[in-house]
């Protein structure tokens, strides 16, 4: 039990911080692909999906000859950590952020698209710059999308297995993960305690569940007071 | 030296519980402690041989990660603890009762190995199929699963008639019959230790394993989960 | 002062407007389509011109040639929209407040609170737009727009579904505003009596050129004769307020004493005045026991058609145009250089702050 | 015939409103935040009353009491809404045609093209709505409602950002169709001249309650009286076209001949006029020597007066409402029964199809 | 090669299917979610998420559960087909319907819900049914959410790997797929082949990921015909 909890401890840390790194840098993607031109527009679109097309143990692998002695990132962090990241919870951050980012350049996409840009030119007429009117008017009108994609990606974060346990492995106390230990107990014949911590990924995904519906139902009432009687 | 490091040993998840169970006799005992990262066996000799993943040690079963690896990693010394397991046919609780291989196969129900492309125990299986002399009869009922677990589940639910799994997975479920053990025909199956030739804490890795071959303890902890004690030397590894 | 001259060209619409709007208000009017919207929105940087330029108090806004753009944040001009353009996921008073928040304070000639208590809108500053009616809307579209204290104020159409009352407080205020802040605004418009009780001079925009910039009332009148805009003219007098009964106020346009319906206005205040060229009667003899209040002396100036309505300029002092039927004229034998009286009630006359 | 009695409760506004309008076209007015366009939803089944009743020739649409609920799109209702509400992802063709599509043939009484064509959208009809102008984009809100020939149309504001003639020419259309396909319409508008020219009977809804409902120039005339929801009383008169000549036309009301100016309708047509009650002067004794084309005799028969403005009611055959000054009403002693003479302005009058 | 060629095919059928399944039962489940109000309803929504918040290894196990003998798919195909579906196609199929659909939902919902319900009503008062306003005004209005979500279902199905290998097994020429054949390949140690594998899957990403944005565009052209100038 007490193992139990260090997994959904580094889970949570290792899904919040892929979040935290996703949330920024899916914006940032899906910005450029709705609102600007440029070239290699569709290279950055194929190269943020990717993850998705492929297998996660294939990004596994992909990710751990990035970081490991012969990659760059690799070499990078070998110069500056005197390591690889490789094995490390940092790895599993990186492959949960990068399997879950498709999810999240997707649906922030649909949502800033959905956006009237008349209100933005409004804004922009009202004396707000173009970072503040993203932060104040394109970004609370995209609620829905932004909310769902961040509960998409969140969950996916949580979920992740297969590139994990390449890149990462499965290091209990270290790099174990929900999804890895399940593996280990379900390979070990351990099938009550897999099913346990099974349970408990649900549990999880549940409570995100409810953060993101609550969020969402917030996030609308501070925009409409109410919806009642309205044409 | 690097010698005190603690080890990170790469583990076939089928044996995670007895090899997490006898780190922390090790630890109870010696003071040191040693890292496990489990997988499938397939996988983590890859994960070592191709990709140059960090491991200082290795612990799994077959041929064919032992192929991969190559020259990576020393010999195993003479004395050194293995854990034996045999193989068994398994039905379906109402399943026909099936004695031999060649029953097996005469009976055209679907049967399902792990996949010898994937996992060690589908090896096994295939080679006792085949000394057998069934695997032409009996190639077009076999199901391929992922790994033996997952030939187990597709027994216990009822998805297949007949399965082969080791005997230490089939001690676990009370949801299939045992058919026949197999005894021959395949090579041994042998779990045993390796220290990786250029690893950091090789050393480390070694003194674990010699603490496994030593410790009475570690021993009933191998012997209940189900496997035969066997040493290097012994069994031909 | 705003300068331009751009041109926009669209699939199956050009507008080409070059003009120079003075500190004053400036009505832009013409028919549906004529690209009105379309030209406040070059000037307020909401869609960039095909080509030309734009400049405010001398500053370059825009330039095709030159490749200057300033992004709309930047050229301090406020701009209510026809459709409102109100931001959904914030209240009313969000919305009021947005671009006041943004301005550095000692910028800050408006309050929110009294713009919204002057507009009718304190009762619903808690309210999400979709809770307003169509008239509270574009109330709200006016207050988010002054409370930016802009260098220019741009409106377009912005009492279309308000009634009459509140269309009328609302023109006062905005003149008000004009004159208090010395805020320049261009005033887009299809109702005569908005464009003439507020505008200083006029634009007539038709199928994207434009086809005159005057006076609003001699605007008004070429308008009049070149496609009926408008159904009528109105003559447009500064004024100032002269004694007042309990019933009537007199305005002193020039040297002529306007009897007009008591104003709730101080002695001396600046006024203007509106009368409908339709709505003055002329007599060859002076007219005696009349309920009209407004009779004067006064001789026939000039004389000519439009569109088979006649108009007399009429001078008492003031110059007043009178719109007349051909059979009146011939009636009274009314010539150029004759000496006519001219009739109309205290009630014709319209007043509005100057 | 739609007849009513509901209820409507929101925060902080409630409707109560109850009555029978009959298949002629109805206005409704009130000051902005009225309720006006919250009747008219709760009419088509837009939005549910919270309690009440609806029924449309004898059929029930709505009723609280015994949960009876009609769709809107069972409703045969068509409403232009004040925001237009066209669909952003259709062509202004599709838009129009959406309604009509769903008609089955033998109800297809206005074809979309012709409507497209008289409300001027002929060249518009591959563009997208977001490609409009804001008065186009009311005038494909309205062909749209008119395209699914409904057996009531509802109108909320539709004319509100057009131009004078463009809104003349929609009128007169509205007032055609209503005729020929004897179409039953409800028309919310904050402009006089539109109510009193196309509207039989009228509403006035003030804080969501029921101020007066009469035919427009009585209620008008209240709602005057009451809070200044329009500027002037007209009066409005049947008449039938008499003679013309080139520049004026005579329209016959009752036993009074009035000149107006030069109508393009032929002799007999039944028309509406409407003329302002502060446009009209009265005289003791009889004016010669004016411009003024229109002199009757006749008596006062009531002197009346309402926040500072005095009215009286002059009957020359048809009754006539003059709005005076209480100073010209002393001046001229004026009591009831006196002879007084009626002085106005041909084109003073304005004539609407009947 | 030839078999590659058959890989691909498979693996391209088990996708579509998947997504033919995932779209019209995605799309009730959002409209459930976003416009109606019933008993139960946070429980579907959990339900149609769980996939997410699980290893697709435990959605295989639980898969292989239900389709088994005693699951009430397993009985229901059983007296229909007179065996289980367990390794067979349809199984993959399952499994990929299954892990896609929580993508598939949450992108619908948020599109959904964003749709200005007044258009909605003025539909309904020009005559058109509910179900006539939802494809003619609700679904086309949606179309980014919806276009969106077709992609990450169709590319995630493409991609599954850990619930269909538990599910499907790994069957050549009947049950394996793209991502079960690289994972047999890396498995053997035959990475060359593996990546050319891996190669392919990227390759039928950036086709569905083009097809995806000419829809897009295509889908926006048609909506409004130029933005250009457009305040
Ligand atoms: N985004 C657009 N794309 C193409 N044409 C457009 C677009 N917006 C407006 N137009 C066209 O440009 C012309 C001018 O439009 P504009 O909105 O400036 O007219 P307006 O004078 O404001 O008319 P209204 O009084 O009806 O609001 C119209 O013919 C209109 O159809
Ligand atoms: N969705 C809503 N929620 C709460 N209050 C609303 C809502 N919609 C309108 N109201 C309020 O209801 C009242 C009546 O609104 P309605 O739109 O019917 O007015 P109206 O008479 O049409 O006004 P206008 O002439 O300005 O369009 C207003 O006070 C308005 O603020
Ligand atoms: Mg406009
Ligand atoms: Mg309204």
């Amino acid at each position: 039990m007490n193992s139990d909890i260090s997994i959904v401890a580094l889970s949570l840390q290792i899904a919040l911080v892929a979040t935290a790194v996703t949330l920024p840098v899916g914006m940032l993607v899906a910005w450029l692909l709705v609102r600007k031109q440029f070239r290699g527009k569709f290279v950055l679109d194929v190269f943020v999906s990717l993850p998705l097309a492929l297998p996660p143990v294939v990004v596994g692998y992909a990710l751990l000859w990035l970081v490991g002695t012969n990659g760059w990132i690799g070499r990078l962090s070998e110069s500056v950590f005197g390591s690889t990241l490789a094995f490390t919870w940092i790895a599993a951050v990186l492959a949960a952020a990068i399997v879950s980012l498709p999810l999240v350049v997707r649906s922030f996409a649909a949502a800033l698209a959905g956006v009237d840009p008349r209100l933005e030119v409004a804004a922009r007429g009202l004396g707000a710059g173009s970072i503040r009117t993203f932060l104040t008017i394109t970004l609370p009108l995209a609620y829905r999308g932004v909310i769902a994609g961040v509960l998409l990606g969140f969950v996916r974060a949580l979920s992740e297995f297969g590139a994990t346990i390449i890149v990462a492995g499965n290091i209990p106390g270290r790099t174990q993960t929900l999804p890895s230990a399940i593996f280990t107990r379900i390979s070990a014949g351990d099938t009550d305690d897999a099913w346990r911590l099974a349970l408990v990924s649900v549990v999880l995904g549940v409570i995100a569940l409810a953060v993101h519906n609550w969020l969402l139902k917030r996030t609308a009432n501070g925009i409409s007071s109410s919806n009642g009687g309205s044409r | 030296n690097s010698g005190n490091e603690v080890p990170l040993i790469f583990a076939a998840a089928s044996v995670s519980d007895v090899l997490t169970e006898s780190a922390a006799i090790y630890e109870r005992e010696t003071g040191m402690q040693v890292e496990f990262s489990f997988g499938g066996s397939l996988t983590l000799a890859n994960q070592i041989a191709k990709f140059g993943a960090p491991a200082d040690g290795v612990f799994f079963v077959g041929e064919e990660p032992k192929t991969i690896l190559g020259e990576l990693v020393n010999p195993v010394p003479e004395g050194s603890i293995g854990l034996v397991n045999t193989l068994l046919v398994i039905g379906f609780k109402d399943a026909e009762h099936v004695g031999t291989l060649s029953d097996l196969a005469a009976s055209d129900a679907q049967v399902v190995i792990a996949d010898p492309a994937l996992a060690p125990a589908g090896q096994f299986a295939k080679q006792a199929l085949e000394s057998a002399g069934v695997w032409q009869d009996i190639e077009n009922d076999l199901i391929f699963a992922v790994d033996v677990r997952a030939v187990l589940a597709a027994v216990e639910s009822g998805n297949s008639d007949y399965g082969i799994v080791y005997r230490t997975d089939a001690f676990g479920s009370d949801s299939v019959s045992i058919m026949s053990e197999i005894y021959e025909g395949y090579s041994p199956i042998i779990y045993v230790g390796r220290s990786v030739k250029l690893a950091e804490n090789s050393a480390s890795a070694v003194e674990f394993f010699e603490f496994l071959s030593k410790s009475p303890t570690v021993r009933d902890v191998f012997e209940s989960a189900g496997f035969t004690i066997g040493f290097a030397g012994e069994a031909g590894t | 002062m705003i300068s331009f001259d751009i041109r926009l060209n669209r699939p199956e619409f050009s507008l080409s407007a070059k003009g120079e709007f003075d500190d004053g208000i400036t009505a832009v009017f013409g028919p549906s389509g004529a690209g009105k919207s379309s030209l406040l929105n070059c000037l307020a940087g909401s869609i960039k011109p095909s080509d030309g330029w734009v400049t405010l108090d001398g500053a370059t806004l825009y330039s095709g040639p030159d490749g200057v753009w300033v992004s709309p944040e930047k050229r301090r001009i406020g701009t209510v929209y026809q459709d409102g353009a109100l931001f959904p996921h914030l209240s009313v008073r969000k919305n009021i407040e947005f671009g006041w928040k943004l301005l550095p304070e000692d910028q800050r000639r408006l309050d929110p609170v009294e713009i919204a208590e002057l507009l009718g809108l304190t009762h619903l500053l808690d309210r999400a737009p979709n809770e307003l009616s169509g008239g509270e809307r574009q109330r709200v579209a006016i207050a988010r727009a002054l409370a930016t204290s802009p260098a220019l104020l741009l409106l377009d159409e912005p009492l279309a579904s308000l009634d009459a009352a509140r269309r009328g407080s609302i023109l006062n205020y905005l003149s008000r505003v004009h004159t208090e802040f010395s805020m320049p605004m261009i005033y887009v418009s299809h109702s005569v009596s908005e464009v003439v009780s507020i505008a200083s001079s006029a634009m007539l925009l038709r199928d994207g050129e434009v086809q005159g910039f005057d006076r609003p009332s001699t605007l008004l009148l070429g308008a009049a004769s070149a496609g009926d805009e408008f159904e009528s003219f109105d003559n447009i007098l500064d004024g100032v307020i002269g004694d007042s009964t309990d019933h009537l106020t007199t305005v002193r346009v020039g040297d002529v004493n306007i009897s007009t319906r008591h104003q709730n206005k101080n002695l001396g205040d600046r006024v203007v005045v509106s009368l409908g060229a339709n709505q003055i009667i002329l007599a060859s003899d002076e007219p005696k026991n009349l309920s009209a209040r407004n009779i004067f002396k006064g001789s026939v100036s000039e004389i000519w058609s439009n569109t088979g309505k006649v108009f007399t300029e009429i001078d008492v002092g003031e110059k007043f145009i009178v719109e007349l039927t051909e059979n009146a004229l011939n009636d009274l034998g009314i010539t150029v250089g004759q000496n006519v009286f001219l009739v109309f009630k205290s009630s014709s006359v319209d007043v509005y702050d100057a």
